[in-house]
Parts: structure tokens; sequence; C-alpha cells
């Protein structure tokens, strides 16, 4: 009986081997299960998902505007403190004063990616963009100005 | 805070009572096993573990105090970078926890994208404990297979919420934004193919006579031990602990879904690979059974910009895939919680290690750290 | 196995103990003296609140309280002990050798608030350097150099 | 047909008439030498870049693909990037021991080089007791490895060492006996004899099943001498990060782990020797016609073939089975291998003895 068991157990315990030889062994010989992404390769074909995280860019339109109107909601909904917002007083036609934005600065250094600002942007002025290749040689590159230089609100945004 | 002589000087080791004949090593902080910055100072007799001792803080950073100062929007994006592989989990224990005081009523729209999302997050991170369970083990080739299929999930993490590892997509009062117009049918295409891939786990590792014996009868820890450890999750039902959080006090729909509470009883190593082999068969028992039926309404309920939470104490605990964890908070009535306390699950778990391991050998030890699936962010907070 | 149950028996035992019903589940306020004598009583029968699920402390500012969570596993009941500590002097005996799991967390709270937990076997600091000073989770600790303020 | 023996007799003889008997011996072992050392290197190179690409296709990855086509020359620019690097001494560690350890190795590496047949008539000493002279510079190699373990001052060179210490010890025994069996069977220690007496098939073939049993225990324990997962005790770099090879870096490193493929490789030729015949081309009894169409693929293919064939399938071990524990790894000697291969060995004496082979 003894032996019976020993070649049993040896009977088993190479035939669960054999199986975990033959699961590798497939994959050996099917190259086309490969999953490997060649990545600076296929930049022309990567396509980031829409809603994708990788900057707060600020969108301007061909008159070069924008649609922030420098609230600070989205300085205040930060928790890393990434977003500082510069006001100006703009003067309109009517001669009255108008808060405006000045620059908007973003330290992408500082962003974890958790989309609150763009949540509490109550005019849709920043969204989150897709690029995800964001390293420099120097930390100070990462601080970023969103509005383009001369641009100004889009007209009817409040 | 630190001078420079201060961070070179030597660690120092418990050699007081080293006795003739035991080495003390260090393991980790820089470990292949450890998965993280996880310090063990382990006394060895030989191959054979005397003494485990595991120090933590090398990834503290202090969560509960950071979340002292962000608002109750703000501090749960924090709580993705704690149990990194449960990040939704987290996050939704604290998104409930802040609805539960507020009283804020979630659309059932909402509850079942949060549970979705729940499920897949704990296929995603059992997926990548086996991974990393079996390269403790020596075998590196489950890593790769593991990861193919935890890269769906990635897939459609990104393509819902935004991000592929700390989501922050949970909110109180729902969920940041309606799920993407294909997630339905990549979640369908995943259960498919996790489904036809799940059988190789079983033929590579599962029923290896090696993997089987490492793991038979190494580690254990019974029931009572596991109960007055406070273990949780995989670890304590294992050991034949009722304790999913899911079945024991239900939290938003799982009262609807049919799903087992995987219990073992042996207590062992392979017990708990067991529980989480099943476990996430189980979950995608779940996740079958919501994806079709997703109820049309609102995604997130109105809630004020500005979150103040009435003074009390609030408790939430969840089932998250390492065990129960649990979110404290203590309100003043300000925008900002006074005191938060995160129960994570792999703390609790982890001071047990050391009870398991004694008189078992190195690679033992290895195998039963495997097997408690540390996430050192989530020990340390 | 009901809240009224649970009064009657730590009224039994430690008569100035005070209750609180406001919350999710029964708070009882004890003494700090009182609480091993408690503790070992609640985990044995007839309630067997054998699980520790939570212990923290919160600092008030003028006191400190010791919060244990327990809950029983075959009666599924949870209750909330509460203990004042004193600030400057923040010290209760410790409940190791009841549930195992408070080692760790006492450390973990001895490490961050400061509070001697008397009778432990192993009080070190766990997550900080043995020479570091001050205890972080307290209100009133200050790090000019690390903490990020908003 | 082209054949390598053309080439050695050639030499022998163009250095025959011109030098005197012990100025041939210095040229022919200077000859040895640069070869040898050609090989070492170009195995290693090669080995290393097998390894990887198996571990890759494997493990559904692509493997090294960016240096040279197919990645060829990734190994080449790491062995670069090791040459370069420092080679750093641990303080505490005891220098001398430790700058010898890798030597040693390599050194016990290259002498079992030595009655290896490559190709027909391409060996280097078919000394008379070949097979003995194998198995007895093959366990020096532990001694290398114990004196990196000692040397570097490290607990976990340490308790690697040790473990590789009695590894190999027990390991030697089985391998030991499975060689036993070829040599009964053959009747001689020489490996030119035994590649010759399998002139009319191969050993594994022509031995009936005791000659299986004991071809697959030599693998095993082939495997675990050579230090290879699921055998890797000494390195376990999830239990001891790297073993005896902790606290080494640079061109030392790259020595151990060149002397591992070299092992790998010596171990495998020996099995494809003594089981498969070496550089035998494969021979049915006594059909003619076949006999000769094998003997048209030259004899250094056959060879490199089955050893090759034999290094692919460790590596499928290595990338497929979990990594056992010291004490079952000890079991599995002590309490399988060791009585199957004796009892085995009685098998096939007495196949032997009464002529039952084929």
């Amino acid at each position: 009986m003894f032996l019976k068991e020993y070649l049993s157990d040896i009977y088993h315990a190479t035939k669960s081997l054999l199986t975990g030889m033959k699961r590798t062994g497939y994959y050996f010989v099917h190259p086309k299960e490969i999953i490997t992404e060649q990545y600076p390769d296929n930049r022309e074909t990567l396509k980031m998902a829409d809603r994708f995280r990788g900057e707060v860019i600020m969108p301007h339109d061909a008159n070069n505007e924008h649609a922030c109107t420098g609230c600070t909601a989205c300085e205040l909904a930060c928790p890393n403190a990434t977003i500082k917002i510069i006001t100006k007083f703009d003067v309109t036609p009517e001669g009255k004063k108008k808060k405006a934005l000045d620059t908007f600065v973003y330290h992408l250094e500082l962003c974890t990616m958790c989309n609150l600002c763009v949540e509490a942007c109550p005019t849709d002025a920043i969204k989150m963009g897709q690029n995800f290749e964001h390293s420099v040689y120097d930390r100070s590159m990462l601080l970023k100005k969103l509005n383009k230089p001369g641009s100004k609100i889009r007209e009817g945004v409040e | 805070m630190y001078s420079q002589t201060e961070i070179l000087k030597e660690p120092e080791i418990n050699s007081s009572n080293s006795a003739e004949g035991e080495l003390v090593i260090n393991i980790g902080p820089q470990h292949p096993a450890t998965h993280g910055v996880l310090h063990l100072v382990v006394t060895l007799n030989g191959e054979t573990v005397k003494k485990v001792e595991p120090h933590l803080g090398y990834i503290h950073r202090s969560i509960e105090k950071m979340c002292e100062s962000l608002s109750y929007r703000q501090f749960i994006y924090v709580t993705s970078r704690m149990d990194y592989l449960s990040a939704h989990v987290n996050n939704h224990a604290c998104a409930m926890t802040v609805e539960k005081a507020m009283q804020i009523e979630v659309p059932t729209r909402a509850q079942y994208i949060r549970v979705i999302m729940d499920e897949l997050t704990r296929i995603a991170s059992h997926e990548l404990w086996w991974g990393a369970l079996a390269m403790d083990l020596g075998a590196f080739t489950p890593f790769f297979y593991a990861f193919r299929e935890r890269e769906t999930i990635n897939d459609i993490m990104e393509q819902t919420c935004g991000a592929r590892l700390t989501m922050n997509y949970m909110v109180p009062g729902g969920v940041m934004a309606d799920i993407h117009p294909s997630f339905q049918q990549k979640v369908k295409d995943f259960i498919k193919l996790f489904k036809s891939n799940i059988d190789e786990y079983d033929e590579l590792v599962t029923g290896s006579v090696i993997f089987q014996s490492r793991m038979k009868g190494v580690g254990c820890l019974s029931k009572e031990d596991a109960i007055s450890y406070g273990c949780t999750g995989p670890v304590a039902r294992g050991s034949g602990v009722h304790c999913d959080i899911r079945k024991i006090y239900p939290y938003e729909i799982y009262k609807q879904v049919e799903f087992n509470e995987i219990i073992e009883t042996a207590g062992d190593s392979f017990s708990r690979y067991l529980v989480r082999i099943k476990e996430m068969k189980e979950s995608i028992k779940i996740i079958e059974q919501l994806i079709d039926n997703i109820p049309e309404g609102d995604y997130q309920a109105k809630t004020k910009a500005v979150l103040k939470l009435p003074k009390g104490e609030f408790y939430t605990r969840v089932e998250t895939a390492r065990g129960e964890l649990g979110v404290y908070i203590v309100s003043e009535g300000g925008t900002t919680p006074y005191r938060i306390k995160f129960r994570s699950p792999g703390f609790s778990n982890l001071s047990a290690l050391d009870h398991m391991v004694r008189g078992s050998k190195i690679g033992d030890l290895m195998a039963t750290m495997g097997t408690l699936d540390l996430v050192i962010p989530d020990i340390d907070r | 196995m009901t809240n009224e149950e649970v009064k009657e028996f730590v009224l039994g035992i430690h008569p100035s103990a005070v209750f609180d019903e406001t919350g999710e589940w029964l708070n009882i306020q004890i003494d700090a003296a009182e609480w091993k004598r408690l503790a070992k009583l609640l985990r044995n029968a007839p309630f067997n609140f054998d699980y520790l699920f939570c212990l923290t402390c919160i600092d008030w500012k003028t006191f400190m309280t010791m919060v244990y969570h327990l809950s029983s596993t075959t009666h599924r009941h949870t209750i909330v002990i509460k203990a004042k500590v004193d600030r400057a002097d923040a010290r209760i005996e410790s409940v190791v050798d009841v549930w195992k799991t408070a080692e760790f967390h006492e450390r973990e709270v001895y490490d961050l608030f400061g509070v001697h937990f008397t009778n432990h076997p192993d009080l070190r600091r766990l997550i900080l350097t043995d020479d570091f000073e001050g205890y972080p989770l307290r209100k009133d600790y200050d790090d000019p150099v690390n903490m990020i303020k908003l | 047909m082209f054949s390598l023996q053309g080439i050695t007799s050639g030499i022998q003889s163009f250095l025959h008439a011109r030098f005197s008997a012990s100025g041939v011996l210095i040229f022919e072992s200077l000859i040895v030498i640069l070869l040898a050392t050609t090989l070492f290197a170009l195995l290693g190179l090669v080995l290393v870049w097998m390894e990887r690409k198996v571990a890759a296709q494997m493990q559904i990855r692509l493997g090294p693909n960016r240096v040279g086509p197919m990645g060829i020359f990734q190994t080449s620019a790491d062995t670069l990037k090791l040459i370069l690097k420092e080679g750093l001494t641990p303080d505490g560690a005891d220098k001398l021991l430790f700058n010898l350890a890798p030597f040693v190795v390599m050194v016990v590496a290259m002498l079992l080089l030595a009655p290896i047949a490559f190709a027909k008539g391409f060996q280097v000493w078919d000394i008379n007791i070949g097979v003995l002279y194998i198995t007895a510079v093959s366990s020096l190699s532990v001694i290398g490895i114990l004196m990196a373990g000692w040397a570097s001052n490290n607990k976990y060179s340490l308790l690697g060492a040790m473990r590789s210490g009695a590894q190999i010890v027990s390991y030697e025994l089985s391998a030991g006996l499975s060689i036993l069996t070829i040599v009964v069977l053959t009747g001689s220690l020489q490996l030119g004899d035994i590649i010759n007496a399998q002139q009319n098939g191969w050993w594994l073939f022509k031995g009936h099943i005791p000659v299986i049993i004991a071809f697959v225990i030599f693998i095993i324990a082939a495997t675990a001498e050579t230090n290879r997962a699921p055998f890797d005790m000494a390195e376990a770099e999830s239990e001891l990060t790297a073993g005896f090879h902790t606290e080494y870096s640079g061109m030392k490193f790259a020595l151990f782990f060149l002397a591992e493929y070299i092992n790998i490789f010596i171990v495998c030729a020996i099995a494809a020797t003594l089981f498969l015949g070496g550089w035998m081309p494969l021979h049915i009894g006594n059909w003619q016609g076949f006999n000769h169409l094998m003997d048209y693929i030259p004899s250094s293919i056959w060879f490199f073939a089955k050893t090759f064939a034999l290094i692919f399938l460790i590596m499928w071990f290595r990338w497929t089975f979990p990594r056992l524990r010291v004490d079952q790894l000890l079991n599995l000697e002590w309490k399988y291998l060791l009585p199957i291969s004796l009892f085995n060995l009685l098998l096939v004496t007495v196949i032997a003895i009464l002529g039952w082979h084929f």
C-alpha cells in the first residue's frame, strides 16, 4: 500500500508539473498572443482614452479666446495648491471695471490629476488634456501658464 | 528634518536579545519580496524563523493629518493613495461616510456603477496579488498572465474614470461622470476573457505540486487568532471567519446581488489563496448580474458646493480587496474633518504575521507574506 | 442582544459610565482606570466582544479620548467605548492580552498621539524613528518644514 | 562530407611536421585556450540572449528587441556595461577569497570542458576516466560558491552559500548514480567509448524504461546542481535577494552569471553525450538507408542541437515552476530521487548483465 501511494504521488506530481509546462509551452509556440506594446514606436497609433487625465489645459478658440472668468473656484477646489489665478481689472466700454483673468498658473509638478478643478469650474474653461509625456529636464519647466498670451475672455461668458 | 549623519546612521537592530547562534537579518525596506518598503527584522536560527518584527513608516505620509486640512470633497482623492490597488473602494468608503453624515440619497444608477467599479477593482487587485504571490514563490511567468487581464480592467477604468490607478471617481452623492458609452460592452468582453483565462491560473499555479507543497500547512492562523488579531478579508475568511462586510453589513446594492461569501476553514496559506481565487469568480458573478441592469437616471445627486458635516462621529465599513476598511470621521460641524481615522485592513493583517510564521522556514515567511497581500501604503498610510 | 442589555451589564461593573445613543452605535464613556477590567468582561461571555476593529485616539486640545470600536462576531453587535485621558500625562492600560490586534494599534497611537499604554509588552515607536520628538497627530504639533498649509 | 575531424587532424599533422613533441603540445594548448575562451564568451552571450527570449515568449512578451535584430546584441551591450562598472568589495569582506571566488567557479566550468566531444574527433582530451573526471570536477564548483558566500560578510550570501552547499552535495548523489547506469551499460568510463556504444541507437532508446528514468533524474539533478529554478535556493531572489552573489558587482558578478550559463551548457552537453549519443547522429538499429541519411548532417550540428534542446528544457522548467522550499528540496532528493535511482541502477545492472538492452 505504501508503494502504491508513493508511486501515485509521483505520478500526480509529474502530471501537475507537465500541465504547467504545457501552458507555458503553448504560449512559447503561439507568438500571436504577445501583448507587448512597443511604446515609442507606436506613438502614431496610440490613442488615449478621451477622458484620460494627463494635465489641465485651457481650450482657446480660433479668436484666441477662453472661457475663464478668473473666479478662482478651481483654485479653491484644488487640494494641492496646484492652481494659482492672478486676476486683473479690465475696463469695459461702458467704463466699468471688470475682474478678468490675468494669468492662470498651473503647477504640473504638484498636480495629482484628481479632476476636482474641472468639476468646480462653472464656465467649463478648463479641462483635462490627454498628453501624458511630461518629462522635462528641469522642474521649473513644469510650471505652466494656461492662458495664451494676448488671449481674452470669450463674449458672453459670465 | 534629519541631518545627513542621522540618515547615514546604522539602523539599530534589537541586538540585545539575539542569542548565540541566532542570525538577525533585515528583510527590506528594499527587498524583492516585501512589495514596497516594508522592513522586517527577522531573527533566524539557521533557516528557521524565530521572530519577525515589522518596522513601518517608510512611506508614512500621515494621510490622517493631511485630511484634517482638506475639505470633504478634497480628502477623497488622498485616500486613493492608501491602498492604491483598491483605490475605488477607498474613495467609495469616504464618499459613503460623507453621504451618511449628510444624509445624501445616492441615485440607484450611481450605486450600480459604484458596485461594478468596486468589483472590477477587487478583481484587478486579486490579479496583481496572484502574480506577485507566484513571483514570491519564484515563478515569474504568472505575473505576466495576471497583468494581461489586469490591463483590460485598467483600460476600462481609464476610459470611464480617466485614470488607471488613482481614479478619484467617487464623489459625495454619486460618481464624477457617467459611464463611458462603451463601458458595458468592454466589461462584457473582459468577463469573457477572464472566464477563458482563469483556468490557466489553475493549470499553471493552483494545481502545481510545488506550489501546493509550498502553500499547504504553511502560515497557519486559527479562527480565534484571526479574530483576535483583527484580521479581515481573505486572510480571516481563509481561517473560517465570516467577515465579508458586503454580506454582514451590506451597503449600496449588495443586498440585492446574489453572491457567496467564500469561506475556507483550513487557515493555511493555501486556503487564503483559494479564497482569493474564488472571490474573483464571485466578483465576476456580481458584475454579470449588474452590468446589463444599470438603471437610467442621474449619476450624481445634487449636492451643495461646500459640504459641511453635522457635528458628530461617523463610521463606515467597506470590504476592500484586502479586508475591512473603516473610515471614522469626527466632525465639529465645519468644512474639514476634525479627526479622521482609516482603519486599514493591511495593518491588522500584518500584525498577525509574526504569530503565523514563527518556527517555519524563510521560504514560508515569503509565502505567508504573499498570501497576506500586503500593500505598504495601506499599512503606513 | 440589545443596547439595553449592554448598558445594564456595563452599569453593573462601572456605575459611572455615560451612554450616548445618538450615533449609529451605542457609545459608552468610561473612566480610563476602569477600562482594562471592563475590557476583559466584555471580551468574554455573555457578549463576546471578540473583535476590536478600530482603536484610535482623538485630541480635543484640552484632553484626549481613546476610542475603541468593539464588535462581536457571534452577535454581530457593535459598541464604542470611549475613555478620557489626560493630555499632559496620557496613560491608559493596554488591552494587548485581551485583543492581540491592540498591540500594533496601541503602538501606532503611542507613536502618533503619545498615549502611554501601561503593561504593553513592547511599547516603542512603530512608524516614526525612535528619536523622533513630538506626536504628529496631536492638534498642537507643528512641523514648518514638512507640512504643507493650503 | 564536412567534418571537424579533418581540421583537427590537419592541424595536428601540420604542427608535427614543424615542431618537436613538446612544441606541438604548447601550440595545441594555446589553440585550445583560445578556442575555449572564445566558446565561453560566445556561449555566454548566446545563452543569456536565448534565456531572455525564451522567457519572453513564454511570458507573452517580446523580450530584447532593440539592440540589433531581435536584440541579439543585447547581451553584448550588457557585458560591456558590466565591464565598465566598478567592482565593489564590501568593507569587512575577506578580500582574497572574495575576489578569488568568481574565478574558482569559472575555472571549474572551464575544466569541465575538457572531456566533452563537440563533434566527431573534436575533443580536447578523451581521458579514459572521463565520467569520473566530470563528476569529480563538477562538485568543486560548490567551493567557489561557499567562498563567495563566506567572504562577502553578508548574511544573505552566507545563507545562500550554505543552502547551495547542502543542495549540491545531495544532488551529486543522484546525478552520479544516473551517470553510473550508462557506465554500467557501456562498461567504460571513457566518453569516446560511451558515444561509440551508441552507434546503433542512443542509450535513451536502447536501455528501456530504466534509462529513461535515469535520464529524467539526471536532468532534475543537473538543474539542481546548476542552481537553476525551481532549485535556485542559493539565489532565491524573493528570499535572499541574490544569495551568494548579493555583494558582487561589475565583472565579478558577470563571471558568476557567465559560469551559471556555462554550467548549464556543460551539464546539458554531458546529458546529451551520455543519453543522447553526443555527436552521434540518430541511428536506428540496422536501418542502413536511414542511418546513412542521418550521417549527412554534420556531427557538430547533432551535438549542439541535442545540447540546446536540453538547455531549452531547463529554461522551460525555470519559467514555469515556482521555487521549492529548502527542506522540500532535500526531501525530494533523499526521499524520491535517491531511492529511485538506486533501485534503477540495480535494474540497469541486471539488464546489462543479462544483455537485455538492444
